[in-house]
């Protein structure tokens, strides 16, 4: 990742196109979390999101980000509030007073606000859970560092989307899905598939 | 969808306008979407918060009152409220005697409370937290989000406030909490689904002569779909497992609580009631007190849920105290 | 059928059994399903009875308690009781100073309370009757078989039991209960059918998008099919039958009732309340106390009925006085 | 009427014949009653007329009505529980002692049972009840005195179903379908079904 820097126009932009397309998305993910879970995923994503939208600012990516996170932590509420906030909370904190993002800037903020969600969530790899989308993004992004943004974040999409199909086949075990047990397996985690167009964003807005 | 509304996004913001206007004894902070008891904060009393997603009514804002909670935080329907409102109710409640903070056991809840406890620790607001986990459908184990919430937070919040009113310490009072919990299992099903008015359509289909056994309180599948069976075998059917937990033994006494999901009328609850009844005494289990009715809720859901509290002497003399709240009310 | 049952035809059987063991402070006549109140006859005190079909709980049975009825009289689901019952009743409970029969008007309930009236006048028990007849939505003549008993049988029943207690005459009793009777509209709606038992199917067949207008508390057909309405339309529908009615006038003080009919949960109803209390206030009518909840119910059925009892300050002192019932409990 | 007498054994027979052809129409009855009642007039009249069948007897005719008259009253409940009971008691009255009936009896029997009727309900001709059923059926017999009893038994069943099909286009003024106002015209009055069985009973066991 050596051309290109990442706006913080960019990144407001990412946050506005993620908000577009839970919105377009808001029914399959509320439906998926209706399989699994008590559906409300798409629901709570849009009320989030669109209260993101409204608060958008910030002179520095770390006040843009932080403002985001903060707005989801106080209005979402339900598991994915506080991951989904804590998630830009810490990687507000990560870029801190930076107007710009490098590629490699970018992809450590990724991983601290994953990080967030770790310790927010206690999520390990395969419990069927937004994890399981994002974290494969982040390993694509700190992977493609030698190459193109471009690239790397395509790459990232990539594996987010092969992260969230493999949710399918997987037995949850955090979250409401696992009070399912074996009835989980065969359907889609909603808030995998939510964090696939996170990064699906950022791939269209970012480079 | 048969639902008595507006828009489905004002549904919790116009039920808190009927409850306020309903319940002069109560106080409605409707930006916060908090119901207090008119007269908190109690100097030197205990303050008893307690919340979740809305869908569950009367649990929790039909549980504030004198003896039971000084105050409820109302999420969205099926959405744990988010920190900011525990914070706010938190501060609000605080007699000086610290606060206790009643959590079913959902991931978005625990952690929303878990960051208000943070919120309100650097406020100064002394916190304690009891989570509850009685619903025996759901393994328990470290690798899950362990076991859900259900039937025994009403009658934790019942018994904990009882002990509040009594002015013990917030540790005291906390005690009391988690030996309900610990002493509590419950067991659902389900005989149809429940719409989320935001959803506008039932979360899962069931056939008409189909049950889904082990359901929680959000519309949330259950362990398994069989077929419909009498009243009867239902109540074997949820008992079994209830009582091999704790375990329950010969002599033990009970609360015993028969639970409507929202959508079962009261006739059936007694007929459930019922089969309960004769289930425990056969088992030698002696029911010393009984609830039966919906007081926890998944909207319009059919269906019904039982509590089994094993109960000390202590534990039903702060059952019996007086209470006085839109849901559970008596000796005042 | 979606229904916490055995056989269909021991529902109210087994939901009895239930009560009773429920409820140790009540008394329950398996043979003639009536539930008593434990301590009854009181000496002194007028006897209040009450029944109907079963179906609509916790009306009659959950009435029964100091404060409110002696008696409750139990018929097959939406059927009266038969006459026998209601003899028996009356001689049980009768301590000298005779008894009230509460009848809610449906020709099968004021023939079977007459026939009992009669067969009691030969025993000596002195009986009076008190029918009740609030339902707008039924045009009142002479020519039908008038008005339905519907949600004021519920006030009515708590405000002469408070009559009662205070060991007021017969006569005065039913001068009371006629007064609240006199005093009282309501108006309900139905967004689902409900489904009688012994049938197995709705009793009659509504889409996702139709309500129905002016229902009853048995599954009957209301006065008219329309299509499905936000919450405040459907209370301005309600009240505006209700009002125009009695009439109320700006100024009135009321107890308003806002009423589950069995499958619709508690949010909803509060949403409700909301609404109307919102259309009150707007014609300068003033709400002195309110009832939110389930209290006479159609089984399994979505909707609601809505009730307004233009109430003096008597009326008002009579409603607060204690009252411990399963369903009603204030004050002790 | 002047061929044959009925006997107690006969009106035993009709009373059976009744519950039979009751609990063949249960559901049929109750179907009409859901269209503009409360879906129990099957119901109720099973339970009334299969206890009546359980206690049957009585050593004359009166005894033997007015048990099963008090039979009806003490377990249908309803509207029709005190109806048919009292038409049954009132039956009784009018035969008396007899052992047996002549056609002449009969029919004034019949009438009482309907008098005792309107008594109890104030029914009135196009109320939309069973009296809309059972009243052309007691003038037929009355109308008959001077023939056959086949003939006027016939006659009477009848003038029932004609009775009975006539209350299609009835506006409802007695009972729980005069709620209906207009909509309860176009449907068939449950009561009137199950009286014109009656009637239909009679004419298969009295002659
Ligand atoms: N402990 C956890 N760690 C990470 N993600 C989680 C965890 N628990 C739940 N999730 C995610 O949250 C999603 C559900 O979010 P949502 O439906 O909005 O909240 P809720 O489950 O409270 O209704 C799940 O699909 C899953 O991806
Ligand atoms: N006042 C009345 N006089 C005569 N028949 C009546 C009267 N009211 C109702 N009925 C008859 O009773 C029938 C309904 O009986 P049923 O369904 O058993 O009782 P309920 O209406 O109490 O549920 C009606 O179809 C009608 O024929
Ligand atoms: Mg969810
Ligand atoms: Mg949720
Ligand atoms: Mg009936
Ligand atoms: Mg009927």
């Amino acid at each position: 990742m050596t051309d290109g820097r990442i706006s913080i126009e960019q990144l407001t932009g990412w946050l506005l196109e993620f908000a577009r397309l839970v919105t377009e998305h808001r029914d399959e993910l509320t439906t998926l979390d209706a399989a699994i879970g008590d559906a409300d995923h798409g629901t709570n994503m849009e009320r989030g999101m669109s209260a993101v939208v409204l608060g958008l600012g910030g002179d520095t990516v770390g006040a843009l980000c932080k403002q985001a996170g903060m707005t989801l932590v106080s209005t979402v509420g339900g598991a994915s509030g506080p991951l989904y906030g804590t998630f830009l909370l810490r990687f507000g904190s990560s870029a801190g007073d930076a107007t710009e993002l490098s590629a490699a800037q970018f992809a450590a903020a990724m991983r601290a606000g994953l990080d967030g969600i770790v310790s927010r969530g206690k999520a390990e790899r395969e419990d069927k859970t937004m994890f399981d989308a994002l974290a494969p993004a982040v390993e694509a992004l700190e992977a493609g560092a030698g190459g193109s943004l471009v690239e790397a974040l395509r790459a990232a999409a990539e594996a987010a989307d092969k992260g969230r199909d493999a949710t399918v086949e997987m037995l949850a075990r955090k979250g409401r899905a696992s009070y399912l047990g074996e009835r989980s397996i065969g359907h889609q985690d909603p808030g995998a598939t939510s964090a696939a167009l996170l990064v699906r964003a950022a791939a269209t807005t970012l480079a | 969808m048969n639902k008595l509304i507006n828009d489905p996004a004002d549904v919790v913001a116009e039920a808190l306008l009927g409850i306020e206007a309903a319940h002069p004894d109560l106080r409605v902070d409707h930006q916060h979407k908090i119901v207090y008891r008119g007269d908190a904060p109690r100097r030197g009393k205990v303050g008893l918060i307690s919340g979740g997603g809305s869908g569950h009514e009367p649990l929790h804002g039909g549980f504030v009152g004198p003896g039971m909670l000084d105050a409820a935080c109302c999420g969205e329907v099926f959405t744990s409220p988010v920190p900011e409102q525990m914070l706010e109710a938190t501060k609000a409640v605080d007699g000086g005697a610290g606060v206790l903070h009643i959590v079913k056991n959902y991931t978005g809840d625990v952690m929303n409370f878990e960051m208000a406890a943070e919120l309100a620790a650097e406020t100064g607001v002394e916190v304690l937290s009891v989570v509850t986990d009685d619903d025996v459908a759901v393994q328990d184990s470290t690798w899950t989000a362990g076991r859900r919430g259900v039937g025994a937070t009403v009658l934790l919040e019942k018994i904990a406030g009882a002990a509040a009113e009594q002015e013990r310490t917030l540790k005291e009072v906390a005690d009391v909490a988690r030996e309900v919990n610990a002493n509590a299992r419950s067991m659902g099903i389900a005989l149809t689904s429940c719409t989320v008015p935001a959803n506008g359509k039932p979360t899962f289909e069931l056939g008409d002569s189909e049950m889904e056994v082990g359901v929680g309180i959000h519309g949330e599948p259950g362990r398994r779909r069989v077929p419909l069976a009498p009243a009867r075998e239902i109540a074997d059917l949820l008992l079994e497992p209830i009582l091999a937990d704790l375990p329950f033994s010969r002599g033990d006494r009970v609360i015993t609580f028969v639970n409507g999901l929202g959508g079962t009328p009261l006739i059936e609850l007694y007929l459930m009631y019922n089969e309960v009844a004769k289930i425990l005494s056969a088992h030698g289990i002696e029911t010393a007190r009984s609830l039966v009715g919906p007081y926890i809720t998944s909207l319009d859901m059919a269906g019904c849920s039982v509590t089994l509290l094993r109960a000390s002497d202590e534990l039903l003399q702060l059952w019996d105290a007086p209470v006085r709240t839109p849901a559970l009310r008596w000796g005042i």
